[in-house]
């Protein structure tokens, strides 16, 4: 039965490397050659590197091809990997993404010849003031982490400026983990502060600690990761400022509350948005995305250089800017992603964008409610738009959250993200979002019921899971033991 | 409803499902005073109303290709393989995550054990990552993961020749990171001086070769100056690695920078992708996601994720590197260009854009004084400067022809010799170089 | 282990309807709307279609995304079809076809603005003609048989000129089915001329038809369906004009000798080709592709309106042809095509499209020599791009080519043509083409080897398969007696 | 070699596996006398000299999308949802050969089956096929199929107000098949004048409603005309049957024609996508490949080719139609734009054409009598005629203003009265509008 085994192995690349194979051609060269040991000198040259494969476009394309068809993605199903929003892809924001106007305009042209480039990041910027209540937004960082990190450079600076040398970053242990590691890059020390029972700030620990006056901000997700909103985030904002320190928001539930609530009015000086979850731009098995900060006035001053102004009806980019941060990347940000996230703001508009929100807040109570009898409901707080369970009542039959997500990929679905929040033990993190009708979502909620009833009757078929994927259970403390990092010629290891 | 949403049906359904009246029941935890009105934004747009925006907008950029375009500095326009997007377009591979599932990721993870090997064989280093979000923050993470290899040290020597917007990057990050720059102005030849650079105690010495004026550095000179220092090389014009030994080739720790040049289109600057390669000595201090070999329970070859505990999902505030959400699909990008070239064609686009650069600068030069080269005698790969005062309005005018005839170094950093930066790619036809030439003495 | 089963199943798009989901937004009517029962008229109007369903667009791209899935495709890997020349579609072709120039062109702009698509026509006209050295080319037929039709019509124009009423067209006993139901449609009648051993054409058989007088026309294809160069072919047609007939040639296996001979030099009247086969334009699961008909001076005159012309270097179409069969098709004929198959012409070049030839030369050699001793063969003539073997080895175990074509789907690749040529029983047509490297098809080959193996040691598992598609042998014979063509509202059966 | 083709390593392998010193061993039995010297072309480009010659046709063309376009005569100018390019790029679909094993075909016949069916609801029919070439070939394989079902028939009743290349091929065909065209001239209100019609021993009564003149048959009336004969309904504008009642519903026999509205691109006149639907008394009469529900060896369902019998690679000789290869791709884009309309965007895409129709037409009557609507009174649904003498100036005058003011009737059929032919659909603004009459109120 197992005769299609003889294909399910794709070779890497080098592997199918055959002599003589080219999978390009070059235009004809219309100037004398040059011979690069006298052009450059001998010791600067390599040769022709022996090691790169020799294929043709017939074996690129089917290698590619072949690949592909071993990821989950999007397009096959519901994929409810609580916090990363993974919804829908618009195809209309990639056919608008790569028009030669947006994709081959080079950064370095003159401004005249990138008017409508401009533009772009301008009406952006105006969106997501628009969208989150705050002064500006500086469209550079490259994902969400590089806009933490800009976010809390440009509050080292304004406390700075202050002549003020707070060391500490208050961080709920719910945070995803760029948080901490952000603080640190940005030159501050972690303080982590334990949740409540109900999983959300613990505003008593917090006044405790800004009686020290060390602190120079609060790194807050709001709603939290347990898709639990903040009650007290207006009362902690004040909080903060009275002691001068700062609140930074983590933006990337922001799909959350999209038009029914904004960080403004919670006080926020600095958050990020990821474009590549709220705004839908696609994930691309691990990036790009874009990481935009919105800032209060307060902050404003030290935004990234350079950002986009407009005078007389014509867009430029101003670098003159005394308190800025400085540059975070090279050029303006992933340009190519505003393209996408521009276009999904104007296809949702105000209506669309609520009923985002509204949709992707239903869709987390059905899972909720449906599941709840099979699955242990880590807190009891309400429900935004993503819903966190634990193993506790399959880890009786011996049944691991590990386990429950791999069986899922047997029924065909991803697996919902497992290993965090790290406040909740066997995590089960489930984020449907806005994309999901009641069709997938009852097919999903099936599976994890009838993974629920495995559990109980036949955990073993659950704990050996998955059983119909072209691998199974890699073995990851080997790769992590005896690393093998690249493909080696002689059929060797690299490490 | 919004058509990227579900039906009212099923809204009222799950309401029904939910006991719940209105979707504000819901929403009920979200305090009234936080609330906002209707968001100042227009009503969702028909998809022909949003393309006839975007479209309007896109018309009125000129794009590089219709113009003819010399134009480098960090971003080049070399030959894009339509397979390429072909590639990209796949959903399985664009509206995929992170591959946090090995069982249903292994398109991403091997692709991406294969852009970490093409990477390694480029650099000629040991290991590689998976991609970082690009040129200037790849530099950053070198100078930081030299910085936990030798934490005593603050100082970093860092070139001046730089692309500016890697220097400034750094100089970001080394403030909070309480790294001392130190930078190292350039000798008469265009390449770093490396007179000033103390390896004792000092955490890097960084260069770019081929460096911000196009000369390639002397690698050699700049691993020994570097001492117990780390060495890092930061490359901006990733082709040239198919003609230039590497900084692996002279014992250097870190070789980094940018890949855009092998086939991602400029997109006004991004997204493009860093790379970074070191020895595997440094392994557990590298930053950024790694794929790894592994078997899975039947015993076959398998994809993974793996070290992760560097990385900021499990170390959190120890972590290597604060990034999570990397250039994965950039990366497979290249890595799809860097297969249909291959063996052959790695090394002649490399040779062809020098040949026609080297064709280009040879002309140019005979113009002199109009504009001089401004290190004539410096081996440059496909990139080179012609010192030219007011180069803005020189450039304005050869634009009006059709003809972005460079960079004015003006407009990356005021520190630069004051010039035209020239970059020449397999792409640029010799009679392009000829009326670039023709335009240049006429109106310089 | 059946987890998956739960998803395997895609619902049709009409049973995904959930009411008010919709998948598009017009932009907005800004004139006056109307009512239709006044401005038409009551009977002339209908309601909204109520079985239409109601999707939102990501249940659309899900829905189609996870069809595609089902299906096996050139880049999956070897495709071997006989006689269906399955090769790689290079991405450029798609690319450049989908150029708004070309793409977005009304065929009923003025000539000065449709330069660049006559401009296309007219060149691609050239290379065909440089190809098959005939006199000139019709673009317009959509496909092979389209092509066929045009050629007859032609040919019975011409006779009709001359006074002539030729009724018979002779076909060889090997040719394809659109041969004869294409000169049936052209006016004829059919007369089946029985292969000789060789499976090649009976020149006895034709000199005796000839003597009757009333044959129009010879229709052959060359190489024949069994990849056979019919060597006698300059001899058949000097024979058919001498005898005032035509020689009409089947060029779909042109991929055999481009570059090496032509049907001029072989003495054809009228030959079509097959843009989608030798020339690489994607077969879409079925089309469209494009049939251009090449003809000698004879027949140029007949040639459908418009043709491209070009004076003082402006291009135009000239329908003013008083001898013209007329028009085929609307307009000039599938443009997008012609696009593809201009850009490999170009791409390949002379040196290319010689290459092709010997590539699928070599390649079907070599399927030939690897399997030979496990296949019977069934004519020993040598191969050509194609080679045809029988299923007369595995019958002894009850195994039949259609088991075999079964079983190769377990083993990940396409069946090759089963049901044809006629002449041969049990055929097995196999066509690898110039795509294919020797690694892919050594694994083909190793496929097939395996199964023969299997048709000896275990018949039972090839007279099963497949085992590891989506659906397994599904009941035609139902299909047919039972028509079901449509969805019904109902749950019923749509005759 | 060649990047399409295998290296030249395998060729040296497979010809020592083969035993042979060279290609042309192998290629000896074609005789020399048949042999070619090299073809007349030059050598293999690069991809990018290709792209570069390709794009400089392309944009020598001005396409419809850059001008204001009032074109139809057969080809319309809708919206595009961006989601139709993206299925149909998917190699999956668009790298398949017609789907002949249906164990991994189910993703082309499935989609077919719901084309099939978006067909039949459409025309109101019982059945449909799985796409032909096109709107004329259509009509065609109608005609040929009512005398297959009244083979002692001869005459066919043909509407004069069939688009002029349907008509022509049908003549086309007809003089092959032995069949006498008996073509119908209209009447004063622009429809068929249906009073010659003599239905006994008739084959068919063929018209095309809305006709080529944009008004709305009164198929009833064909319908009782026609007798015993087959009443045929050609459809060129497909996105009418969205509004106005299809011939199934006045008891037609075959409603056919073409599809391209729904959302294909005009690519200077092809691909589009034949349809054809018909009753299922006609089922074994009917042409072209049928998909059909069945169930597989575990039961479940499954899509198959069916009622094969009828065809070419069966049936040789005997076949109900030559065709093979047909239209798939095209119908699959099809059927991805209706699901994506649905219910809801089927009627309001053709009522918003219809409403801007009205709109122009209205404002156009005002022009009078610079031009005059040739038929003021008859229903129209998205295009109509204005009657002018000498329209290809008139339209020369407009483009050069950038208007597509329409199709001048002589470059469709010398017979037709002489004039423009205007198409509107939802995609034309009411300033598109607004400009055509103001610039016609000056040039006309
Ligand atoms: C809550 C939260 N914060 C921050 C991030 C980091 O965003 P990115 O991956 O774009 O760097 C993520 C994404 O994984 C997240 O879920
Ligand atoms: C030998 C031969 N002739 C004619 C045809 C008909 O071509 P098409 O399918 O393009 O109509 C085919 C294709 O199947 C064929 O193989």
């Amino acid at each position: 039965m197992n005769g299609n085994k003889l294909r399910e192995r794709e070779p890497l690349i080098f592997e199918r490397s055959t002599p003589g194979a080219v999978g390009y051609q070059l235009p004809a060269l219309d100037v004398e050659p040059v011979d690069p040991e006298r052009t450059l000198g001998a010791d600067l040259v390599r040769g022709e590197i022996r090691e790169l494969p020799e294929v043709s476009e017939v074996d690129v394309v089917r290698h590619f091809h072949r690949l592909s068809r071993w990821n989950y993605a999007v397009d096959d199903g519901l994929y409810p990997l609580g916090s990363c929003t993974m919804k829908y892809n618009p195809r209309l924001n990639e056919e608008l993404a790569r028009l030669p106007g947006f994709s081959q305009v080079h950064p370095l042209q003159p401004a005249e010849d990138v008017q409508g480039a401009l533009r772009l990041m301008w009406e952006l910027e105006q969106a997501l003031v628009g969208i989150t209540g705050m002064a500006r937004v500086t469209l550079q960082p490259a994902a969400g982490a590089h806009g933490e990190l800009t976010g809390m450079l440009m509050i080292r600076k304004a406390l700075k400026d202050r002549g003020e040398h707070r060391s500490t970053v208050l961080i709920p242990d719910s945070a995803h983990g760029t948080n901490p590691a952000s603080a640190v890059f940005a030159g501050f020390k972690v303080k982590e502060l334990a949740s409540t029972p109900a999983g959300t700030l613990d505003l008593q620990a917090l006044e405790q600690e800004l009686a020290g006056g060390d602190v120079a901000a609060l790194m807050i997700t709001v709603p939290n990761t347990l898709g639990v909103f903040e009650p007290e985030i207006a009362r902690a904002a004040a909080m903060l400022h009275e002691k001068g320190a700062f609140l930074y928001m983590d933006g990337a539930n922001l799909n959350a509350f999209v038009g029914v609530a904004s960080p403004g009015k919670m006080g926020a000086d600095a958050l990020h948005i990821n474009l590549h979850k709220t705004f839908s731009t696609p994930h691309g098995g691990g990036g790009p995305g874009a990481g935009p900060v919105a800032v209060s006035e307060l902050l404003e001053p030290y935004l990234p250089v350079p950002v986009v102004e407009k005078r007389d009806g014509r867009f430029f980019l101003d670098s003159d800017r005394p308190k800025t941060i400085g540059k975070v990347r090279s050029f303006y940000g992933n340009f190519g992603i505003m393209v996408r996230a521009m276009a999904y703001i104007l296809s949702l508009g105000r209506n669309g964008l609520k009923g985002m929100a509204e949709a992707a807040v239903l869709a987390a109570n059905f899972l909720r409610r449906a599941l709840e009898e099979d699955y242990h409901l880590a807190y009891e707080s309400p429900t935004l738009h993503e819903v966190v369970f634990d193993d506790s009542l399959q880890k009786r039959f011996g049944v691991t959250n590990m386990d429950i997500a791999k069986r899922l990929l047997d029924y065909g679905f991803h697996a919902p993200t497992v290993s965090f929040p790290l406040i909740v033990h066997g995590a089960l993190m489930i984020e449907p979002t806005d994309s999901e009708g009641l069709a997938e979502l009852e097919a999903f909620a099936a599976a994890m019921k009838a993974i629920a009833r495995e559990a109980r009757e036949n955990p073993e078929i659950v704990k050996t899971a998955p059983h119909t994927t072209p691998v199974r259970r890699p073995d990851e403390v080997r790769a992590a033991r005896q690393p093998i990092l690249r493909w080696m010629p002689d059929g060797g290891q690299g490490s | 409803m919004h058509r990227y949403q579900p039906g009212e049906g099923d809204r009222r359904r799950i309401l029904e499902f939910l006991g719940k009246s209105s979707v504000e029941e819901l929403l009920a935890p979200i305090p009234q005073e936080l609330r906002i009105g209707e968001l100042p934004l227009p009503l969702g747009m028909a998809e022909e109303e949003v393309r006839r925006i975007l479209r309007e907008w896109a018309a009125s950029n000129v794009t590089a290709e219709e113009k003819t375009s010399f134009l480098g500095a960090g971003v080049y326009r070399h030959v894009v393989p339509a397979v390429m997007d072909a590639v990209l377009s796949r959903a399985e591979f664009f509206t995929a995550y992170t591959p946090y599932q090995p069982e249903v990721s292994q398109g991403t993870l091997q692709a991406i054990f294969e852009f970490q090997t093409f990477v390694c064989l480029l650099t000629g280093m040991d290991v590689a990552n998976a991609s970082l979000y690009d040129g200037a923050t790849a530099v950053v993470e070198a100078v930081l993961q030299a910085s936990r290899l030798r934490p005593e040290g603050r100082k970093v020597f860092v070139s001046r020749l730089l692309h500016p917007d890697y220097l400034a990057t750094l100089r970001t990050y080394a403030e909070a990171a309480e790294l001392e720059l130190v930078e190292l102005p350039w000798d008469n030849t265009g390449r770093t001086d490396l007179s000033r650079v103390a390896p004792e105690g000092a955490v890097a010495v960084v260069v770019q070769s081929p460096n911000v004026v196009g000369v390639v550095e002397d690698l050699a000179a700049v691993r020994r100056a570097a001492g117990e220092a780390l060495a890092i090389q930061a490359v901006a014009e990733a082709t040239s690695l198919g003609l230039l030994a590497p900084g692996g080739a002279f014992g250097f720790d870190v070789v980094c920078g940018e890949m855009q040049a092998f086939g991602l289109p400029p997109s006004f600057g991004g997204p493009h992708v860093g790379f970074f390669a070191t020895r595997k000595e440094y392994l557990r201090q590298m930053p950024g996601r790694l794929v790894g070999q592994t078997i899975d329970a039947e015993g076959q070859r398998a994809f993974v994720l793996t070290l992760s505990t560097r990385e900021q999902h499990i170390r959190r505030a120890k972590a290597t590197s604060n990034i999570c959400t990397n250039h994965s699909l950039m990366a497979l990008g290249v890595t799809v260009v860097l297969s249909l070239l291959g063996q052959k064609g790695v090394r002649e686009l490399a040779l062809a854009s020098h040949a026609k650069a080297c064709y280009l600068k040879k002309r140019l030069a005979e113009l002199a004084p109009k504009v001089r080269l401004a290190f004539p005698n410096s081996p440059t790969y496909n990139e080179f400067l012609l010192l030219r005062e007011k180069p803005e309005q020189l450039l304005a005018r050869l634009s009006e022809e059709g003809i972005l005839g460079g960079v004015a170094t003006p407009l990356l950093a005021p520190y630069l010799p004051v010039g035209i930066l020239v970059a020449v790619t397999e792409k640029n036809t010799r009679e392009e170089c000829d009326r670039l030439v023709e335009a240049l003495g006429r109106l310089a």
